[in-house]
Formats: C-alpha cells, structure tokens, sequence
C-alpha cells in the first residue's frame, strides 16, 4: 500500500498561504504575494498530478477490480454523542482525484492569470489570501471524509465566494451581491444542515466510506414513513440536495449566481465556472449510493430539477446581453444537466453512464468554462465594459483570445472533437435511457447552448465595428498564456477513457459513442451556430424582431423570469417590514412596555396613596384606631368561625 | 488553599491596589497588571485541571476548597471545579483581560470605573468557583450591582433609564433565585440529616417532587432573566445601548453567561424532575427567543441594539440546549456560552472603539468604514462570521454540537423546536451581512470620516486577544469539548435516572 | 364600700371613658382638650386595674401599683406635651392642631 | 449589683454628666461633649466583659446572656450616634443646650435597657414610657424651628394614644390572668376573646413603637422635622429596643397564640414593607426618604419574628445589629451634609460624588447595605431574615417581600444616582468633615464590611437566641 498521507499537504499549503499572505501580505510589495499565492498552489498542483498518477496507476486495486475507497489522513476533530464524531481528513476515491485535478488545475491557471489581470489593483493582496482561502476550502470539501467535513468546508466555500464577490467592496452592486450569494447558499445550506441531522440521526455516523459502502446503515435505516409519504431517507436526502442546489445554482436557488458576476472575473470563472458551483453535483454524486439506493424519489428531483434548470437557464442566457451573465446562465444551464445526468442514473457498469457523463461533463466543463471566463476577463480588461453591444469586431485586436475563446465556444457547443462533445453525448445517452421527454428537452438545451454562445462569440469578437477609446490590446503574458494552456485543455479533455477511470461502482468499464445520438446532438449544435451566425456576425434586426414578436415570453426571459422580484419581495417586503418590523415594535411595546408598565403602576400606586400621610395628627390617630379595629374586626371574624 | 482562591485573590488585591494609585495610568496599569495574572492563572487552571484528569483523578470536583462559614446554618466557603467550570473561567479571564484594554480611554474617573470593573469580574469568577449556593448567590448579586454603576456613570444615551432597568430587572431574577435556593436548602435533607447548601451534596439528593415543581420555575426564570430568556430580555437592548464598551463586553460576553450556568448548574442539575416535567414550557420560550432575537435584530439600526438582540438570540440558543437535557447538546450549550462570550465581547469591543471614532452608532449614517479603518472592520467582520456560525470559529463548533444534540431527542415537538432554532442561522448571516454591508463596505458617506484613525495598540491586544480566543477553539475544539463533557457526567447521570423513559 | 357593685359596672365605666377619651383625641382641634383626651384614655385604664384588682384579685395589689405608675408616668408625659406645646405656642401663636400639616406626603 | 450593670453604669454617667453640668458656665457646656463620649465608650467596653445572669426584684427583673448582648448593641449604636452628634451639637443655636441632648438620650437608653431586662409588664411599661418621653423632648430640641416643634408634637401625642391603647389592653391581660409577670402570665394565655382583644391592643402599642403600617403615619414627620441624629436614633435605637422585647414578649408571653400572632404578623409584614416602600421611592426629603425605608425595614424583621424559631430570633438581632451600623451611617452622612450646609434633599445630592468623594462613598455602601447588596452586612441579614420565614413554610411571603426588596432596591439607587450618576451645577461644595464624624462614619462601614463576614458574631447571637418550641 501506497502512502498517501502527505496528501494532507494539498489542504495545509493553501491554508499557510491564506495565514502568511492575510496577516503579513502588507508588509512586502503586492506582488510577493501574488507570487507566493501562485507557488503554492504550483505545489499542490504537482502533488495532485503526482496523487492521480499514483493513484490510478499505481495503487493496487481492490479484490473486485475497482479503486479503492480510503482514508489516507484521519483525525478526530470533534465528539458529539457516543457514536457520532466529526473527523478531519483526506478521502481518496476516483472523483476525489478527479475534482483534486480540476480545482488544482484551474486554481492555478487562474492564479497566473489574476498577477495579470489584478495588476495594479487596491488589495491584490487581499486577493491572493482569500483565493488562498478558497482553494484550501475547496481542496477540503471534496476530499472530506465525512459529511460534516464537507459541511464545514462547505460554508468555508460559501464565504470564500462571498469575500471574493465583494471583493470591489466599494461597490454598492457587489455588496449586494455578495451579500445576495452568502445568504441565499446559507438558507440552502440550512436544508443541508437538517439533512445532515436526519441522516446522522437514523445512520448513527457521518462517514462516507461507511454511509456509501455495501452495508451501509443507511440502506436498513430511516426507512419508515416520515411525512407525506417519503422515508425519513427520502427526506433527508431531498434536504441535503436543498443544499447542493443552492451552491450549484439550481432553480429556484440560482438567483445570486448571475449577480455574483458582480466579483472580479478571474473568481468567477474558479468559483463561479469551475469548482464551487459544481460542488452540489459533486455532493449528489458523493452520497449517489445512498439516493440510489434508499431515496430514488430524492434522485427523482435531482433529476427534474437538473431539467429544469438546465432549460431554464438556456432561455435567459439568450437575451442577456451582460456577456457574464450569459456566461453565468449558461453555468446554471451545463451544472443542470449535470444534475439531470445523475438523477437519471443507476448504478454499476453501463446502468451507471449517467453517474459518469455527469462527472465527465464536470471534467471537460471545468476546462472551457474556465476559459470562457478567463477570455471575457481578458475582453473586459481590454474594453473596460462587459455588455456586449459596445463590443464587436475584437479579433483584429485580441487574436489569442478570440482563438481561444472560439475553441472554447466549439467544446461547450459539442461540436466534435471538442471535450464538451464528448461529455454532452453520455448525458443525452444517458438521459435517453432513462426518459425520451426529458432527452429532447435536454437536446433543446443543447441547440440553446450552441446558439447563446455563438451569438455571444459573434457579437463579441465580430459584428459592427464599434468605436473605442483606447485601443484595445492584449494583456501581459501572465493573462495569455493561462488562456493558451486552458485551450489545450478544452481541445483534448475529451480523449480521455473516463468511464475507465471514474464509474458509480468505481470499476473501470467502456463506453462508445453511439451514433443514433452523436449524430442529431451534433446537428442539433451545429444549427445553433448557424442561427447565430446569421443573427450576428453582421449587425442586423432579426433578433430584435424575434424578440419583440415573441412578446411577453422574451421580455420576462429577459427579466430572468422576474424571480429576483420575488425573492425581493419576500425578504424586502415581507421579512422586513412584516415580520422584523412587528417584532421590533412588539419588543420595544409589548414586552418592554409590560416591563415598564409594572414600573409605571407602582408609581401610580404610590402617588394614590400618598393622601394617607396628610400631615393632620388625627388623621394618623384615626388610621391607627382604625387599625386597631379592623384586626379586631378580623379576628373576631376568624375566631367566629 | 487551592488555587482557585487566587481568583478571589487577585482581583481584590487589584483593588485594593487600583485604590491606591496615585494617577491615572497607574490605574489603569495595575488593573492590567493584575487582570494578566489572572488571565494567566486561568490557563495554568485549564492545564492543572487537564493534567489531573489525564492523571486519572476521576473525582467530581477538582481544586477543594472546603471551610465552614456559618456552622449553625452549614453555609460553606466551598470551591471546586468540574470541567465546565474551568471552561467557564477561562472565558471569564480572557473577556476581563481584553475589556481592561477595551477601556483604555476612559478618562472620566478611571480610578472608580476599573474598580467596578473587576469587582464585576470577582463576583463572576466568584459565582463559576462557588459550589456552595450561598457563596454562589452572593457572588452573583455582587457581580450585578457593579453594573448600575459602570453603566450610569460612563455610559451613553439614556443610560440612567436604562441603568435602572437593568439593574431592577436583574435583581428581580435574583429575588427568584433566592426563593429558589432557601427552598432548596429546606429541602436539602429529605431523608434527615442536617441541611445544606453544599451543591453537590444535594445533588446526591432526591428533593420531593412537589418541592422541585414549585421551586423550578422560580430558579430558571431567575436565572433566565439574566441569561436574557424571552420575555424578559428587555433589559438587555437597553442596557448593551447604554453601556460603555467595556462594561457591554463584560456583561453579554461573561454576566449574561451566569444565567444559562445558573440554569444548568442550579435548576436543572438540582431539579431533575421538575426539569423534566416543566421544561417543555421554557423550551417553548427558548425556541421563541432564539427566533425572535435574529428577526428582532434584523430591523433595527443601532449596532449596539443589533447586537444586543444577537444574543438575545445566541443566549436562547443556550438556553434551548440545556432544556435538551442530553450530553451532546449541553455541551453545545456551554461551548455557545463560550463561543459567545468572547465573540460578543469582540463585537461590543469593536462597536465600542468604531463609535469612540464616529460618535454614532446608527449604521446609516456611516458606511465604507473598511477603507478608513481597515483593522477594526476586518476584525468587526471576522466577529461577524463567528456570529452567523462559520466553521473555524467558536460559535459553529457550539451550533453544530447543540443541533446535532437537540436532533437527538427523537420526538416532534423537540425536531420541530431543533428545525426553527437552526434556521436562525440563516437570519442570522441575514443581520450580520446587512451591518458588514452597510457599515463597512460601500462609499464613505461622511467626509469627516475619511480622515479617522485606525485602532490603537490597546485596541489591537484587545481585539486581537479576543480573535484568537474565537479561532482557536473553532479551530481546535476537541479538547474543550472533552474537558466540559467530562464535566456534564454527574448531571446526565441524574438527568437520565429522573426520566428513565428518556432516549 | 363597693359591695354590690359588680365589675361589669367598672368595666363599662373604663371602656366609656376610654371611647370618649379616644374620640376626643380624634376630633378636638385644641392641643390642651387633645392631651385632656389622652388623659382620659389613660384613667380608663387605672379605672380598669383598680377594679380589677379589687374585685378579682383581692389578695395582691399589682393593678394598684400599676395605676400609681401610670398617673405618675402621665404626669411626666404631660409636662413634656406641655412643653412642646408651649414652644408650639410662642412659635405659632396658636395651638390648632390642624395647622400642624407642614410635613406631609 | 453585676446582674444590673448595664442599667447602674448607665445611671452612673448620667449622675455624673448631670453634676458635670451643673458646674459648667451656659457658655462651657460644650466642654460636655467629650467626657459625654468618653463615658459612653467606657459604659459600652464594659459592657461587654461577661456578666452574671439572673433576676432582680422578683423577678421583675431579668438579665440573661440575651439581654446583656441586646444592651451591648445598643450602647454601640448610642455611642455612635454621639460621635455622629458632635458636629450638630457645635453648632451656635446648640450652644447652651449640648448636655441636655445627652442626658436626654442615656435617660432613654435607661429606659431601654430596663425594658429589654423587664420580667414583668409594670417594668416593661415604664422602661417603654422612660424609653419614649424623653424622645419627644429630643424631637423639638430645635426649639427655633417650627417643624421640630411639630415633630414633638406629633410624637408625643400619638406616643400618648398608642401607650394608652397598650395600656388598655395590659389591663384586660391583668384582668384575665390575675399577674402582670411574664412567666406567670404565659401559661395562663388560653386565646381566649378578651386575651385576644388584649393582644391586638398590645401589638398596636408595639407596633407603634416599631413604625408598623398602619401604627406608622407618625414616623416621616417626625424624622423629618426632628434633627438628623435623634432621628437616626429614632429609627435604630428606639425601634431595635422595641423590636427586641416585642421579639422576647411575643416568644415567651405569648407563644400559646402564636398561631394566631403569626397570622396577625403575616398580614402587618406585607402591609408594612409594601406601604414603607411606596411612600419611600416618592420622597426628597433623605430624612423621610429614611424614616420609609426605615419603615420597611422594620417589616423586613418581621419576617424573622414570624419565624418564631432560634433562627428567627436568631436573624432579628443579627438584622438590627445590621441596620444599626447601615442607617447610622446614612444618617450620619445626611447628618453632617445638614448641618454643613442645610440641604436634605435628594435633588441637592447631584454630583456628590465629585465634591465629597468619601461621604458619598460611605452613603452608597450604607444604602447598599439596607438594600441587601453583598458584600455588605445588610445581604447576610436580609438573606438570613427569609430563610427564617422560609423555615416555616411562609414561602409567598418571602416571595413578596423579595419583590419588595427590588422595589426599596429602586430608590435606594435613586440617592446613588443623585450621587455619582448625575451632574449639578451647584453641587454641595467640598467640605472636609471633622474628625468626630469620620470616626463614626468610620465605625459604622466597619461594621457593614465585618459583621457579614465575621461569622462567628451570627453564631454567638445563634447561641443565646431561643426559640418558641
């Protein structure tokens, strides 16, 4: 057996940068710590090379064939009762590797990227710490060995995010933002929380080896009927699903994804693109076992969720002209069908295809996505505006970018042999599988893509020639060569065997493109671009009729469906005014004033009585006969009787 | 004598010595003189007191100190500590140490501040080491009055209104509490023998359960007043207001912690029974008062009230684990006392110095203070992450620990009280990011506040004391959790043979 | 001398007396009558004593030293009410009672 | 002549004063004033070498270790009180009257000291007429004034009437039982209507003395007009002597009734504090504000008295030693800011505390002793006093008188406020006071810090306490 412990390093690296560069970061010039923020995250980048290598190709595999399950750093962080305990450690399996490689990957691309792009700019150090900070975060929640590890590091994501949106804090937009994101993942957070409860209650453990091994309590327990006829599992797995659809943006939770634009585009495209929107998928697929297996329902609605969003997400990214927020919807779109390719898979070899098109399509898209964003950064760095219609004909200006951004453009739009056509295949397979309906919906989904991004690839780089005031102009090495690299990744990801290496049973089996799909997906795509080529490589109306003839439907698409509205009258009107307002004047009038009052009373008794002490000497002697009196009066009434 | 004398001790040879002192910094330097020994003798006591439980001495109580008072009535000087005692006092020094700082600025009779100062502090330390219910009440009146004083002499606002209802409304809890203890002591021996006020000596008695029914309700809501238990918080926003920083520090970071331990060492630890058969009602209250603080919170304007319906919150929240009545969620429930003393004393701490600067406390009209003073609004939105419970600090190893606990009572009406208290941690992060929003970031909105200066060295030990406290436990909680379950044992045990039915 | 009369006889003499004493006391308005009342209140109580003693207990004489005391102890008592009253006097020039209300509340 | 010394010794000095004074020119008397408190140290020093029991006069007279212990705690309070004095006394208008003042009080601490070692009401009723006549002289000693005429007024004739009432039912005692000795007359206590009748006479008279509601409308004004120290006198000499043998006569005398006493006591108790209480937290003047808190007090001891156990009796003395030392020191600092400067109001106390520190000091622990704070004495006593009513059982009363306790919390806060918490623009002007005033205001924070935590003083009192049962 391989050692693995010094996997440990990978967390602890990240974590002593976030101390180092947070606490003496001002001390040096900014770029120190630009410069040690982007060394550590070289050396866990290696190290995770190293892990993968060793792991997939050295390690033994276990009796069955498939790869192993196991702890390579445990300890004990926490008791709670007798048999529950949180542990602080490192797990490795297929997907743990799998998403060590991603975030490492392109948490370093994007640190190279931002000494570039953030040059200049007020709390670079600042930057650096908190992606610092996220990293160690990230790395922490998919490597979590229990349930609760991943929690914490889950909030620990959740604040990283939050820091890094505000991060232009003078900003009034991104203070809202960030505040909109933190709180909207916290309330989502709270479903995982009582899922957590529920599931550890009925299991009488947090840890994934022994929730999702062959024996799990999980199967045997918490099977009886809790509440409207789902299991006590059912329930506890649809809450923490709450949980995982709020940090990876499914509808209705997606409300603060687009806004969280709002943050520098070197965050957005780690966080926002890469890696901690597809923290929810990750989530489904850690505890897959158990959905599979004791909630099905729970897999149900991971699955019309996933759907929906993915469909949902699609039509609002065709009108947004905020080419991050296309960018942003688009994210909601792909994580959707993520999840939809998890909620439609079974288990073991082929029946799992699903389970692994999901964790492929995570894979490839966490390569062009990244791009995709790094490329609008490199755009908005250029142009210094990020809507679309004071773009057009940038590629005489942006030659690298608009090359990679165009290969990133082909891969999302699954065109071959771009990585995104690969993974987009298994999930359309998968999906056909499972539910005819719900396969062509996702194929709409994916003509959406196709076209949302070539009119946003279009109106970018070709278009009318619009006027700008300085001319733009690539930006230093450090931004370019991040993007070049990305690309390679973008072209090739999808060459490589990944139902060989990541599987719902973690044995290692062999897909083939089936044609009967290929095939309509690719034209599918195609047409979008086509369309979109039409609409916009010359500037014409067509769209702008389209969208005024579609009426109603394009107007509140592009209001995304006036869901924000809602939210904001929910909490704005309703919380606010209705219930925080009452209670504060129930506070300072009914509890207090009942304080106040018994104070106020006994003045009032006090000042009744003060006629009593008149002055008048007979007075006295008539209360005091009168005292005399009345005991006697009393006592003779109690010795009567 | 134990070394837990020295905890008496040393703050009144602090006085003595504040008294006489000649000027000024001589007084506030003796009073961080002797503050720092006790902060040090409080974590040379966690290490005695570790050494000693890894040296197997399994005894209830650690650090004896037992001498006869009054013989006729058996009133004994009796000290001692168990596990949540040590962590009790730990937090106590810590909290006592970073106001001495906090309150650095005073210039207005220095001399009489900090000689309230610690005498509320001795009359806190006092009530964690007293195991004999007299000396406890004692310490603990002791530890009130000093407010009236710190609060109307060196506070804001209408601080004479708000003086006199704290005071009034505390002493009110503690003329219920002492009904409950001479109940107790009446009914100390019920099988003969001579009574007592020795609290471990009645807990290894059986009090009539009609006694028990009567005298709970009296000792809780005694101690609930100042463990601000809804509805009888309302000293609290007024008071905090009122307060100058120090005192607000030390009285929700440490004062307000005598109630929820007043409760769980008094009331439900003498009073099993009746805990059992009446707790359901103050559940009820807590579950309530955990809610309704963060909705209270979110409304209002003064960051000392935010803050003041904070924990009116995170207090409930101590109060809900106790009435949980297992081991997990009473350690949560201690770990939260903890956790939120010296977050809360960080809060009130960093309001106290913000305020110092821009003479208002109306968030509204401030904003962007992160570019002018980027110490305190780092460190204000470091206390705000510990407050809306992020893991690495304190108050979500406390939270979890309490849930995860309260999750255990298996019943509807305990799951449903669990499920509302938890979703207070949304409205929580829902309060506290409204204040960092408006407070901190955004454009500064007063011109006059861009040339304001950052903290100074005081203001740093004092801050920088109090993160570290909150990160460190968040970071390594295990030992702290052990220390305090070693501590819950002889309470579970007689929790668990009052209600044999119980999980 | 007293043979036939029975005690009841003494006793409602001393109860009317103190009655009328009292009532005196309360609705007088001059210092001296007041003292006068007082006075009275306290003869009552000899007329109480020596009646009991005589009639009752015969062999002791406790009721009768008791009556001796009591004037003897009024007397004092109304040379000091005297004197205050003459202080009242020479202050006031006038000794209504009810115009000493100048403490009140 | 050892079983009387108390009363011989105090008899002695007063002879010796009044010969004293006698030879002074009216210009000198103030030359009284030291031998005056020089004799009165010796009389309370001596006091406590240890004496023999016994009885005198057939009884009529009783000393035991009790009564000799009740003595010594009123010499001291007597000798403070003249310590206290010393400064009033100097003043111009008192010139030619200082050694009445004195003679004055030690003939009423005779009469006292007589009553407390009464065995027999004759003796008791005497000692009570010589502990209250000469009271009512003290109380328009201030002859300039109209409102201590008024005072002495008010107190001798409601003195009259109450000690008439007393009388009246003495008599129907006598009348039903044939004695006026204690121990003859206890056993023939049956509860029968006219003993009863008796006894709410009784009890009205000691109610009077002990400032009961509703036998307490006399109090204010008279603390009011009367000057500060024989007020103060008033307040802690008078009325522990008279709480002392009400204690005595109700466990000894009456304890065949004491079902009926106790339900009587019950009803008085809440009256009183509540009552004391509520005029209290309304007044100005500090010396009515007292004379209410005083009078709330005085039904905080009934709560032991109801106790009607050692520990009850035990808690009343301990409380009046207690109260003793906690409103001299009020008094006395009410006292020595009169007379420097005439004020007794509240509102006149604004920011004391930055003018006269000490003084303010010593008022606030003297209130916060009265309010039951620890550590000061008063929490021992006040806590000690539930716990005897708690013994038997009287739980809402405690209760009750718990409430009550935060309301006298409140306005004892209201003079600390004054004090330390409010600002003036004329506050009293700095004034050092002189040494006679220190050392009693010295004497009495001493007692206030030590008595609590000297626990040795509640056990000797435990030791000689007796009980009903």
């Amino acid at each position: 057996m391989i050692d693995f412990s010094y996997t440990v390093w990978i967390l602890l690296i990240p974590l002593v940068m976030f101390v180092v560069v947070g606490l003496f970061g001002n001390r040096f010039k900014p770029i120190v710590s630009g410069i040690a923020g982007t060394a550590g995250l070289f050396v866990i980048w290696i190290l995770s090379l190293i892990t993968a290598y060793k792991y997939f190709f050295v390690l033994e595999k276990a009796a069955d064939g498939s790869f192993q399950k196991f702890l390579a750093f445990n300890m004990r962080w926490l008791n709670l009762t007798d048999t529950l305990h949180i542990d602080m450690g490192v797990l490795l399996d297929p997907i743990s590797i799998m998403m060590l490689i991603v975030i490492t990957t392109v948490s370093f691309m994007v640190h190279v990227y931002s000494i570039g792009y953030m040059d200049g700019e007020k709390g670079f150090m600042r930057f650096f710490a908190t992606l610092s900070l996220f990293s160690f975060s990230m790395l922490g929640l998919v490597v979590a060995t229990n349930i609760f590890q991943m929690y914490i590091f889950w909030e620990l994501v959740g604040v990283s995010s939050y820091l890094l949106i505000g991060f232009y804090y003078t900003k009034d937009s991104a203070v809202a933002a960030s505040k909109k994101a933190f709180i909207v993942t916290r309330f989502a957070d709270l479903g995982f929380l009582i899922g957590i409860l529920m599931l550890s209650f009925s299991t009488g453990t947090f840890d994934f080896i022994t929730l999702t091994g062959a024996n799990s309590p999980a199967f045997s327990s918490g099977t009886g009927i809790m509440f409207l006829g789902l299991s006590t599992m059912t329930w506890s797995m649809i809450f923490i699903f709450m949980g995982g659809a709020g940090k990876s943006a499914m509808f209705p939770l997606h409300i603060w994804l687009p806004d969280a634009m709002e943050g520098p585009t070197p965050v957005s495209a780690l966080i926002h693109a890469a890696t901690m929107v597809v923290a929810g998928v990750y989530l489904v697929a850690r505890l897959f076992p158990i959905y599979i297996f004791a909630a099905p329902v729970a897999l149900d609605v991971v699955m019309y969720v996933g759907a929906f969003s993915s469909i949902f997400a699609a039509v609002i990214a065709c009108t947004q002209f905020d080419i991050k927020r296309v960018l942003a919807y688009s994210t909601m779109s792909q994580i959707g069908m993520m999840m939809f390719a998890l909620g439609v898979s079974g288990y073991g070899g082929h029946e799992g295809l699903g389970y692994m098109a999901s964790m492929f399509h995570l894979f490839t898209h966490a390569f062009f996505k990244s791009l995709l964003f790094l490329g609008a950064g490199a755009i908005i760095h250029a142009v210094h505006s990020n809507v679309m219609n004071e773009m057009g004909g940038l590629r005489k200006y942006l030659p690298i970018t608009h090359a990679t951004f165009l290969i990133a453009c082909i891969a999302i739009a699954g065109i071959p042999p771009l990585a995104g056509f690969f993974s987009k295949d298994e999930i359309l397979a998968a999906g056909h599988e499972k539910s005819v309906m719900l396969y062509w919906v996702e194929m709409i989904v994916s003509g959406l893509t196709a076209f949302y991004m070539f009119r946003l690839y279009f109106s970018i780089f070709w278009g009318k020639e619009t006027h700008y005031h300085h001319t733009p102009h690539e930006g230093s090495k450090f931004m370019t060569i991040p993007l070049m690299l990305l690309s390679i990744g973008a072209l090739l990801a999808g060459f490589i065997p990944f139902s060989m290496f990541v599987s719902s049973d973690r044995l290692p089996f062999h897909t083939a493109l089936e044609m009967g799909i290929a095939i309509p997906a690719v034209l599918v795509g195609l047409t979008g671009i086509v369309i979109a080529m039409l609409f916009y490589k010359k500037e014409t109306t067509v769209p702008d009729k389209i969208f005024n003839a579609l009426g109603g439907f394009s107007k509140a698409a592009y209001h995304k469906f006036y869901i924000d509205e809602v939210y904001l009258f929910i909490t704005k009107k309703i919380i606010f005014n209705y219930v925080s307002r009452p209670i504060a004047w129930f506070d300072r009038h009914v509890v207090d004033g009942s304080m106040n009052g018994m104070a106020y009373v006994t003045n009032e008794v006090s000042d009744r009585i003060k006629s009593f002490q008149s002055g008048q000497l007979q007075q006295y002697a008539l209360v005091f006969v009168s005292g005399v009196v009345l005991i006697t009066l009393l006592f003779t009434y109690l010795l009567t009787n | 004598m134990s070394i837990l004398t020295l905890f008496i001790i040393i703050p009144t040879l602090t006085v003595i010595g504040i008294l006489f002192s000649k000027s000024h910094i001589q007084v506030k330097w003796v009073a961080v003189v002797g503050m720092s020994l006790q902060l040090l003798s409080a974590i040379a006591l966690i290490f005695l007191y570790l050494a000693e439980r890894r040296a197997g001495n399994l005894d209830e109580v650690l650090f004896v100190q037992n001498n006869v008072w009054y013989e006729t009535l058996n009133i004994r000087f009796y000290l001692g500590v168990d596990g949540v005692s040590v962590a009790m006092i730990g937090l106590t020094a810590l909290v006592v140490f970073a106001g001495i700082f906090a309150s650095w600025d005073i210039v207005d009779l220095p001399r009489e501040f900090f000689t309230s100062l610690i005498l509320l502090a001795t009359g806190v330390f006092g009530f964690f080491i007293s195991l004999d219910l007299f000396t406890m009440f004692l310490f603990y009146e002791l530890a009130v009055i000093p407010m009236y004083l710190l609060i109307g002499i060196w506070g804001s606002g209408p601080r004479h209104y708000s003086a006199m209802k704290l005071t009034l409304m505390l002493m009110g809890g503690s003329a219920f509490i002492l009904l409950g203890i001479i109940g107790i002591y009446f009914n100390s021996a019920p099988s003969g023998g001579q009574l007592t006020f020795d609290l471990l000596q009645i807990s290894k008695q059986t009090i009539p359960i009609n006694v028990q029914l009567f005298l709970f309700p009296f000792l809780f809501v005694g101690f609930g007043v100042l463990g601000a238990m809804f509805p009888f918080h309302t000293w609290s926003p007024d008071g905090h207001a009122s307060a100058p920083t120090a005192v607000s520090m030390l009285h929700a970071g440490v004062l307000m912690k005598l109630g929820g331990y007043g409760c769980y060492r008094v009331a439900v630890f003498l009073l099993p029974q009746a805990a059992h058969q009446l707790g359901w009602i103050f559940l009820i209250l807590a579950t309530i008062g955990v809610i309704y603080g963060a909705l209270g919170a979110i409304w209002q304007k003064d960051l000392k009230y935010i803050n003041a319906y904070s924990s009116v919150s995170h207090c409930a929240l101590v109060l809900f684990a106790i009435l949980m009545f297992n081991q997990t969620a009473m350690n949560g429930a201690i770990m939260q006392m903890i956790s939120h003393g010296i977050m809360t004393a960080l809060f009130f701490a960093l309001i106290g110095m913000i305020y110092g600067r821009t003479h208002t406390r109306f968030i509204n009209e401030m904003g962007g203070l992160m570019k002018v003073m980027p110490f305190l609004a780092v460190a204000y939105v470091i206390a705000g992450l510990a407050s809306l419970g992020l893991p690495g600090f304190s108050g979500f190893v406390a939270e979890m620990t309490i849930f995860v606990g309260a999750f255990q009572n298996a019943d509807t009406f305990h799951r449903v009280a669990t499920i509302i208290a938890a979703s207070s941690i949304v409205v929580t992060a829902v309060y506290v990011l409204r204040v960092v929003g408006v407070l901190l970031l955004g454009k500064i909105k007063n011109e006059h506040f861009e040339t304001l200066p950052d903290a100074k060295w005081y203001d740093k030990i004092s801050v920088v004391t109090l993160i570290f406290g909150i990160t460190f436990i968040g970071m390594a909680p295990l030992w702290l959790s052990d220390m305090i379950t070693g501590g819950l044992g002889p309470i579970i045990h007689k929790l668990l043979a009052a209600a044999p039915i119980l999980n | 001398m007293f043979e036939g009369v029975p005690l009841t006889w003494f006793l409602i003499t001393g109860t009317i007396m103190f009655f009328v004493g009292i009532y005196g006391f309360l609705v007088r308005k001059n210092l001296i009558t007041i003292l006068m009342s007082t006075e009275l209140i306290l003869n009552s109580v000899n007329i109480n004593f020596v009646a009991f003693n005589k009639i009752l207990y015969p062999g002791h004489l406790e009721g009768m030293f008791f009556s001796i005391f009591i004037i003897a102890v009024a007397a004092a008592e109304a040379s000091v009410a005297i004197a205050i009253i003459i202080n009242i006097y020479r202050r006031l020039v006038n000794i209504d009672v009810e115009k000493m209300n100048e403490m009140k509340y | 002549m050892l079983i009387m010394r108390h009363e011989l010794l105090l008899i002695a000095i007063t002879v010796i004063l009044l010969i004293v004074e006698i030879f002074l020119p009216d210009t000198q008397k103030r030359k009284i004033i030291l031998p005056a408190i020089i004799l009165m140290a010796a009389v309370t020093i001596l006091g406590f070498f240890p004496g023999t029991p016994g009885i005198l006069f057939g009884g009529m007279y009783q000393s035991t270790q009790l009564t000799m212990m009740l003595k010594n705690i009123l010499n001291i309070g007597v000798l403070i009180i003249f310590i206290q004095s010393v400064d009033w006394l100097k003043q111009e208008q008192n010139k030619e009257k200082v050694s009445e003042f004195f003679l004055l009080m030690l003939s009423t601490l005779i009469g006292m000291n007589f009553m407390i070692s009464s065995g027999d009401f004759l003796m008791f009723y005497i000692g009570l007429e010589l502990a209250t006549i000469p009271v009512a002289a003290l109380a328009a000693y201030e002859r300039m004034k109209e409102k201590s005429a008024e005072a002495g007024v008010k107190l001798i004739f409601t003195s009259a009437l109450s000690s008439g009432i007393l009388l009246y039912g003495l008599s129907m005692i006598y009348g039903t039982t044939g004695t006026m000795y204690f121990a003859d007359v206890a056993p023939l206590i049956t509860g029968a209507p006219l003993q009863v009748l008796a006894f709410i006479f009784f009890f009205a008279g000691m109610a009077f003395k002990i400032s009961l509601v509703p036998f307490h409308l006399w109090t204010a004004d008279v603390y009011e007009g009367a000057p500060v120290n024989v007020a103060s006198y008033l307040s802690v000499i008078s009325k522990g002597a008279a709480v002392f043998i009400f204690t005595i006569i109700l466990y000894t005398v009456f304890y065949k009734i004491a079902v009926m006493w106790s339900e009587l006591l019950y009803g008085i108790t809440i009256l009183t504090i509540t009552v004391g209480n509520l005029f209290a937290m309304r007044q100005q003047n500090l010396k009515r504000f007292l004379a209410f808190s005083s009078i709330a007090q005085a039904g905080f001891i009934l709560l032991g008295m109801i106790g009607a156990s050692q520990l009850g009796m035990t808690t009343v003395i301990y409380f009046a030693l207690v109260y003793i030392f906690s409103n001299l020191g009020a008094f006395g600092v009410v006292g020595i800011i009169s007379n420097r400067t005439g004020k007794e109001n509240i509102d006149d106390y604004d920011g004391l505390y930055r003018t006269n520190p000490n003084l303010s000091l010593v008022m606030m622990l003297s209130l916060f002793s009265l309010a039951g704070i620890p550590p000061l004495a008063g929490f021992f006593g006040k806590f000690f006093l539930f716990t005897a009513a708690a013994k038997q059982g009287y739980y809402i009363l405690v209760l009750i008188a718990l409430i009550n306790t935060i309301i006298s919390l409140y306005y004892y806060l209201l003079v600390i406020k004054a004090m330390l918490l409010n600002n003036s623009d004329q506050p009293i002007a700095r004034f050092t006071s002189d040494g006679y005033t220190r050392i009693g205001l010295l004497m009495c924070v001493a007692g206030m810090v030590i008595i609590g935590f000297a626990s040795s003083i509640y056990e000797v009192v435990y030791n000689l306490s007796y009980g009903l049962y």
